[in-house]
């Protein structure tokens, strides 16, 4: 019945975790047809600077519980945040890493597939690690159906800033052309 | 965003992918609301944030003011000035509302105050849901009045109830407080908001009669006075002392008693008109949940679930929560074996639900107690094991 | 009583009756107390500031004083304990051409409404506060306050108060109100001049009428009768116009100090403030902030 | 037209609050409502031309209203108002005669 | 008056003709209490005056504070510092304090707080009686919580419940309401104070462990953790946030499950020890008149009327209102045809003896709104009208 | 690491650990948040001030600031919002020679905690106000506050502040306050000099620190770490003991004046006062009052 | 079943009204053997200065209602109160009334007895209006058997400040052996 | 014993918020919590003897704490504290040997 299909996103503070699940949730529930989806994160000063995370529920019909609980989509950008949240993914789920930023154990051999970008590295190259997440969502993008990439520039056209829109396309396209 | 025509409501036509908090601001913003009073608190205070940005835009104001007290205050001086005026607030900042909410209802204020719910008691857990709070909504206040609250369950319908929350706060003069929680209003889905035309705004009843010996608080039929506000010529009065319908303090039992009676029963007698329920393969139930707001979420999946195995389950929501659907529960509570309730509280709907059905159903609450939401197979779980 | 015996002549009528609401006189308020001089020194003022009656508010927080408003024929407002300022200031902010004239007792402005009352000067809030000040609650039957003075005896200070009272227009002025006056209840003519300024003036005006409140405050403090609170006003009185109103505590003995302190113009109001805001969201609106 | 020129004290022997500005030239009339008095004796103690004393009337509520002084008449008021801005009861004013009222109308 | 000793409880013994404010304030000397911070309103400043006289005498300390807000937070800081604590208000001052009732509510502070209740919503009637703040006390602050109320019914009995009070706040760390009315706080009678060897006190159970590695919020079997105070070494320490047994925050769904169903807990289960109730002719009774404070007086009075009409009519006295006595109830609903509840409010105790009742008997109120009490002969009256 | 690497010796535990509370370091504030220093200040203060320890007790509010009761090794209370300082009063009272320590933020202490602030500085209660002023809402997210300047952009203030704030050390000194003084968090000694002086003064001492808040505050204002702010402060900071405090307002540009404002010793204070009511009390008991 | 006796004490503000009951309630409350008593009175500012009333309730048994509902003894000392409560008066009931300042009509023929005393007039004799409340009580005294003259002076004596205790004595016993 | 006197800037010159009042005569050492620091680098930018820079060292969150520039020796440290009193993360701390310190004690 349900197509339900769940991505966290998780990493540290700063690292724009929540922006990268706002943006894939826009461009889900605003722009493919016939899906939703919700978006929640954490919240509160015991977060700022700590672990971050964020979730992205997809369906085709009303969303029940907004929240993962076997993830499918793992996305993650810290060490910390891939030992938090590892046991939840659902075994045969997909995993994003930052390869710099994190070290794979046993745990990860659950999943049916792993994909790692230098997503810092590639940002840095860009000027600033801050196109770090961005990137990222281009190598998911590449990777998966989760979403078309002419709805996600269109989207993120509208959501960040004129000045730094530039360099997140770059981001997002070296992220997808990354093999 | 466009419009800034005063006095006209700011409606946003669009698609959004955004939270329940800037969804129940844009409702606001919709339903004409120009003035916010607040004070910031988790887990409401995008709500204010994303006033300040906006009602400035159209020509409203905005002021963060030094506590929650002075904010209700300020959004009931603002609603005798003429304009929909509101606040945002969670627990903590609900309870010191109180008094004034009190001073709202006596002196029949429309204005819209919206608690989004996080865990107590007390500081309790600041970032993390709860809806413990529904009691309090409906006695927190001395001294005896109704209330209306309601309680959305989507980011659609926080921008939806906000616009019901002002309407009703015009047609029936009383603060109509709207009951969120942590999650619908940090959570972000899919906002429509319509054209403009498409929304249907009430506005308060005003008087028709001479400035010259209007009787203020002298209601129409439906038990509702017509409101002039300052500034008309009609020399309002309000007063939180008992009063006469000159609005003139008449400090007697009988007094009391009448105008008591008409508070009460402008909202009692009115039941229909307020309360708003959602129902769903309810027909052939044996068993029925009700919920409201999150929990219903996890509720309706635990329906569907539960058919799934073969269990005659249906489902009650509570769009409106007080006053509450007495009649429609006690009428569910003949046909069916058994109500479970989800609530992310001790049991606070699962009281009311016990009352009204008077022993005709087994009743059962399927309680968290904060800090979490219900998984839509934990429900499926949890009545299975109490009908064993 | 016949006009002969008296010399003077029966009236069924009062000429302000009109700015009072049809059958409420009598007032509540005790013989020998000045809340009735005050009442008709706001309606003097009011008449002499020709401003249209339809654009007055008066707003009462609760207590003898706070009486007041449900009196007075205008737009008025009784409000809750401490609370007319914040409920003033919503109301006044939705139109500009609103007067707002806030009138309550030194408890409920300075004790339980202080922070209010501290805000509201320091956003420099259109409105003007009257605050009748007799030294302690009459309402709820005399109990300390704020104001209270040092040696003075109230029901909850059977051994006499020792606490420092509030200096209210130092108060004020520490947080930026622009005008401040005080006077005693006997200086009915210059305490309307003053309400015409402070009701004139653009931003926060603050005047501080000390009251007679024979029954609940005198009554404990060898000032039995209204009258004996007025003359002893007469006599401890002493006019200083601009004086630092660090200098205007007032104690038990000694001369009180009375006048306006504080006078400035130039201020942005937050009505200045919150129209400045809309137009810059206004601007930047186009800009698609 | 009556001009009252005998009174009392010149205007700077009174006391400092009663603070007027102007100045009479008419006789004025002093008008009570007497149901309304509550005896605070405000008016009289207060009056700059002092001309008011206790009455031996008494009112429903069992106070004594204000009199005329024996042998002080309207002629003797200042016109100072200050009886009627200081009466707590809303009880006592000083109005110039109807008719002078209506010539100024002209 | 004598005893001035440091820390001893002033019992003024004697025989005294005085009212029900003054009679709780001595109850509440008597039970130790050194600590007073109010602020004035009526009903109740009679409470506070007396305080204010009596205080000092016994080295305690009066505290008239600058609002109610600070007055409740001023109590639980002086019960944390050692001291038997207490404030009385009415209804809008109650509101003020609710934030803060949480607080203590969540740091398990023992306390009393008086509420004379006069008439209401908002200002209300404020000379004149009401029994409006009965769900109020409730669930007045936000989030879940159990509380323990009592309702004395003469002046002789708030004397006794204030002791009570104090004995319950203490053994059960919590904050403990006596809802007086108007009628009950201003009415003289005779009241007669016993010698101090007969007045039992209880007081808090002390930690017997070492400071170090002391768990302040560790329960024992009665799950009341014993209370170390300022001063005393243990480095106590106290938040509003959910916390864990060591007294630190603990921002998570299972904390909060742990500590919330602790702290309910402590009541529900403790129910029997808290629970008072007066019974009368209720063995044989067809009819029960439930009822409490002065409205019981009246109902009574009535009973004694009705047994004189040949009416079977018997009479339940709920001393102890929160937590309420559901069982007790639900046993005499089962045994008689209907149940009547005297109560001025619009029905507060009513809605949760139907709560109770689960429709074995009748239920009815015999409600008056606010501003005057019950005579006898009415209740009579409306019973024999309701019968037809 | 290696201290070879580094060339600091790796150590385990600080000096301070004993006096914070086991298992709660690394606490909840952002990198470069000054909290953290005000903490090890206090600390360092209370050894100095020879105390002892078990007659100190700390009480904040709630807030970022308002999170450091609960960090410290004494008794320690975190209340509610606002409210640190009549819970600090009830709590003193029952004890004289109880130190009394309350440490909160801007918004605590002054928005919604303004009432008891300025009563409490009337009474002369004994009791040590720490105020952490980052002059906006930290734990909220960065709202407007009552010490954001003008000019100052918030997350409710996105076209800027335009209201004028509370010159904090000038509003308690209104009131009465006996000690008041003013540093940055950069100063960290004056800062401790202040302190404990404060803690041993008899009656209401009051000390703001200008902390610093790049998450909230700076990350809105240029002032993106905390480095930038300290240095901001190292810029604009000018000692100026003694002063008047109607000097010491702050603006968004322009000198920032720190110092010791006020310093008096002979003020009866609350429990001085409370104590004297006794012994009137005990007196006037024998004559059966 | 019921011994039930209510008085009503009535005046205005400044008579010493609920003085008078206070000091019956007391009397009977604590030195009359078997009876008990409940003393009510109207509060607030409304009636500061304005009309004044209390009501003493006595009877052998618990007193189920504290307010009168039927007044057997009406103490009136101003007219606008026997106005207000002349209606409530039991018939049969008894009527002490200060003859100066209040004009009986037809309804106070319902009253079995009528007593008259000037109290105010006494009470000037002896320097106050201030003492015509006792001088009243010790005329009820005299003419009821509501409370003995011993306990009443012991009780007075206990409540009054020592300076006017000689005077009032004084009072109660002129308005005593008013015939 | 070391006396230490190559201290790069004359007390006068230090910054006025250093403000210490006494000097050290023995060489202090410098310790330091790494897992503790987040890189705030207060300690480095207000050393008043600036020895201290940023580390290549990552600690577990990924922070870099400071480290003793180059050339330096502990004798650089004035033992003012500063950077112990200032740092927000209680990480570093400036101590006497542990020999000296027990001297003292004798
Ligand atoms: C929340 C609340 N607390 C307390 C009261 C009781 N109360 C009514 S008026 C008043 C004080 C009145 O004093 P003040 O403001 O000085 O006015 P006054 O009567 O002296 O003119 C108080 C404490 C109340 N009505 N509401
Ligand atoms: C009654 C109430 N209202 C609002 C809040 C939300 N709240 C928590 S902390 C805070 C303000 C914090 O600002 P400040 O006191 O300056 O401390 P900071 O975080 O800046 O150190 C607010 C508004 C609350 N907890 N309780
Ligand atoms: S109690 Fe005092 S302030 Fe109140 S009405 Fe009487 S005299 Fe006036
Ligand atoms: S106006 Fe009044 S006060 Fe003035 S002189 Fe005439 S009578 Fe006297
Ligand atoms: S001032 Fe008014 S109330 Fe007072 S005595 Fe004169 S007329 Fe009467
Ligand atoms: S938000 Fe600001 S005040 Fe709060 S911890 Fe972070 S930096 Fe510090
Ligand atoms: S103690 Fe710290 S700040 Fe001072 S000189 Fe040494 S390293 Fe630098
Ligand atoms: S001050 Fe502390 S936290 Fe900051 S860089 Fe230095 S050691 Fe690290
Ligand atoms: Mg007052
Ligand atoms: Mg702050």
């Amino acid at each position: 019945m349900s197509d339900r299909i769940e991505i966290r996103f998780a990493g540290f503070g700063g690292q724009g975790i929540a922006l990268m699940g706002r943006l894939v949730g826009e461009v889900i529930s605003l722009h493919e047809k016939g899906k939703q989806s919700v978006m929640t994160q954490s919240y509160g000063p015991e977060s700022r600077g700590g672990a971050s995370s964020c979730d992205v529920v997809i369906d085709t019909q009303t969303i029940d519980y907004p929240k993962s609980t076997e993830i499918d989509y793992f996305v993650v950008m810290s060490e910390e945040a891939y030992h938090k949240y590892i046991p939840r993914l659902k075994k045969g789920g997909i995993i994003f890493v930052e390869e710099n930023l994190v070290t794979l154990d046993d745990q990860a051999k659950k999943a049916s597939k792993i994909f790692k970008l230098p997503a810092t590295a590639i940002a840095e190259t860009l000027g600033s690690r801050l196109y770090a997440n961005i990137a990222m969502l281009g190598f998911v993008c590449a990777n998966t159906d989760l979403f078309s990439e002419e709805a996600f520039i269109q989207v993120m056209k509208a959501k960040v800033r004129a000045r730094f829109i530039e360099k997140n396309l770059t981001a997002f396209e070296m992220g997808k052309n990354h093999k | 965003m466009s419009d800034n025509k005063e006095n006209t409501p700011m409606v946003n036509t669009g698609e959004y992918f955004t939270s329940g908090n800037l969804a129940v601001a844009e409702g606001s913003l919709a339903a004409g609301c120009k003035f916010f009073g607040g004070y910031p608190i988790t887990p409401s205070s995008e709500v204010a944030e994303h006033m300040s940005i906006k009602l400035p835009q159209t020509k409203g104001h905005f002021v963060q003011f030094e506590d929650e007290i002075a904010s209700i205050a300020s959004i009931l001086g603002a609603s005798w000035g003429g304009w929909k005026s509101m606040t945002a607030t969670s627990g903590p900042g609900y309870s010191l509302m109180l008094e004034n909410i009190g001073l709202g209802i006596m002196t029949e204020t429309p204005c819209v105050i919206v608690n989004v719910q996080r865990a107590g008691p007390s500081t309790g857990l600041p970032t993390l849901v709860g809806q413990q709070d529904i009691q309090q909504a409906r006695w927190g206040s001395h001294g005896d009045y109704e209330i209306i609250a309601l309680s959305p369950n989507s980011v659609q319908e926080c921008f939806d109830l906000a616009i019901t929350a002002f309407n009703l706060a015009e047609e029936f003069r009383v603060p109509v407080t709207i009951l969120m929680d942590e999650t619908i209003g940090h959570m972000s889905e899919k906002l429509v908001i319509p054209e403009k035309e498409k929304i249907e705004i009430v506005n308060r009843k005003k008087p028709t009669d001479e400035a010259d010996g209007h009787l203020p608080y002298k209601a129409d039929e439906d038990l509702i006075p017509p409101m002039a506000v300052a500034g008309e010529g009609y020399n309002v009065i309000t007063t939180g002392l008992t009063h006469d319908e000159r609005g003139y303090p008449a400090l007697e039992a009988d007094a009391q008693k009448v105008l008591l009676t008409r508070l009460l029963d402008k909202i009692r007698k009115n039941k229909d008109k307020i309360i708003r329920l959602e129902e769903y393969m309810l027909d052939d139930a044996e068993f029925v949940i009700i919920s409201f707001g999150i929990s219903s979420r996890a509720a309706k999946g635990a329906v569907n679930l539960a058919r799934e195995k073969g269990l005659k389950v249906g489902y009650l929501r509570l769009i409106t929560i007080w006053p509450f659907p007495d009649e429609r529960i006690a009428q569910i509570a003949e046909k069916v074996k058994a109500i479970f309730i989800a609530e992310i509280n001790s049991g606070q709907v699962t009281k009311e639900v016990q009352r009204v059905v008077k022993g005709e159903a087994e009743v059962h609450g399927l309680l968290k107690l904060g800090g979490a939401i219900h998984t839509p197979s934990e429900i499926v779980e949890e009545i299975e094991r109490r009908l064993k | 009583m016949t006009e002969e015996e008296i010399g003077l002549l029966e009236a069924e009528e009062h000429p302000l009756d009109g700015y009072l609401r049809k059958g409420r006189i009598p007032h509540i308020w005790c013989p020998g107390c000045s809340l009735g001089s005050v009442m008709t020194v706001i309606i003097e003022a009011i008449k002499e500031t020709d401003i249209d009656p339809k654009n007055i508010s008066v707003i009462s927080g609760i207590g003898c004083t706070g009486r007041t408003a449900g009196y007075l024929n205008f737009d008025s407002f009784h409000t809750t304990h401490g609370r007319a300022i914040p409920f003033a200031i919503g109301l006044g902010l939705t139109d500009p051409n609103r007067k707002i004239i806030v009138i309550s007792g030194d408890g409920d402005l300075a004790s339980i409404g202080g922070n209010h009352l501290i805000h509201a000067a320091r956003r420099n809030a259109d409105i003007t506060v009257i605050c009748v000040n007799n030294f302690q609650y009459g309402m709820t039957g005399g109990q300390v306050g704020p104001t209270s003075y040092k040696g003075q005896f109230q029901t909850t200070a059977p051994y006499s108060n020792l606490e420092e009272p509030f200096n209210l227009p130092e108060l004020v002025k520490s947080c930026g109100a622009t005008y401040i006056a005080r006077w005693t209840a006997l200086d009915v003519r210059r305490v309307k001049e003053s309400f015409v300024e402070a009701i004139n003036h653009k931003g926060f005006s603050f005047v501080e009428v000390l009251g007679a409140c024979p029954t609940t405050y005198g009554r404990r403090n060898q000032l039995r009768e209204g009258i004996a609170i007025l003359e002893s006003f007469k006599e401890r009185a002493v006019i200083e116009h601009g004086i630092d109103t660090e200098k205007v505590a007032i104690s038990k003995e000694g001369p009180i100090i009375v006048g306006k302190f504080v006078d400035i113009h130039d201020k942005p109001t937050l009505t200045d403030n919150l129209l400045s805001i809309q137009r810059m969201a206004t601007a930047s609106k186009d800009k698609g902030a | 037209m009556n001009y009252s020129f005998n009174r009392k004290k010149k205007k700077a022997e009174w006391p400092a609050f009663v603070d007027i500005k102007e100045w009479k030239i008419i006789t004025p009339e002093i008008h009570i409502i007497s149901s309304r008095c509550k005896e605070c004796r405000w008016c009289i103690e207060f009056c700059p031309e002092e001309i008011l004393e206790i009455s031996d009337e008494i009112n429903e509520k069992g106070y004594h209203p204000p009199k005329l002084i024996e042998g002080k008449t309207f002629e003797n008021c200042a016109e100072c108002h200050f009886c009627e801005l200081i009466c707590p009861e809303f009880a006592i004013f000083v109005k110039k005669p109807v008719e002078e009222e209506e010539m100024k109308v002209e």
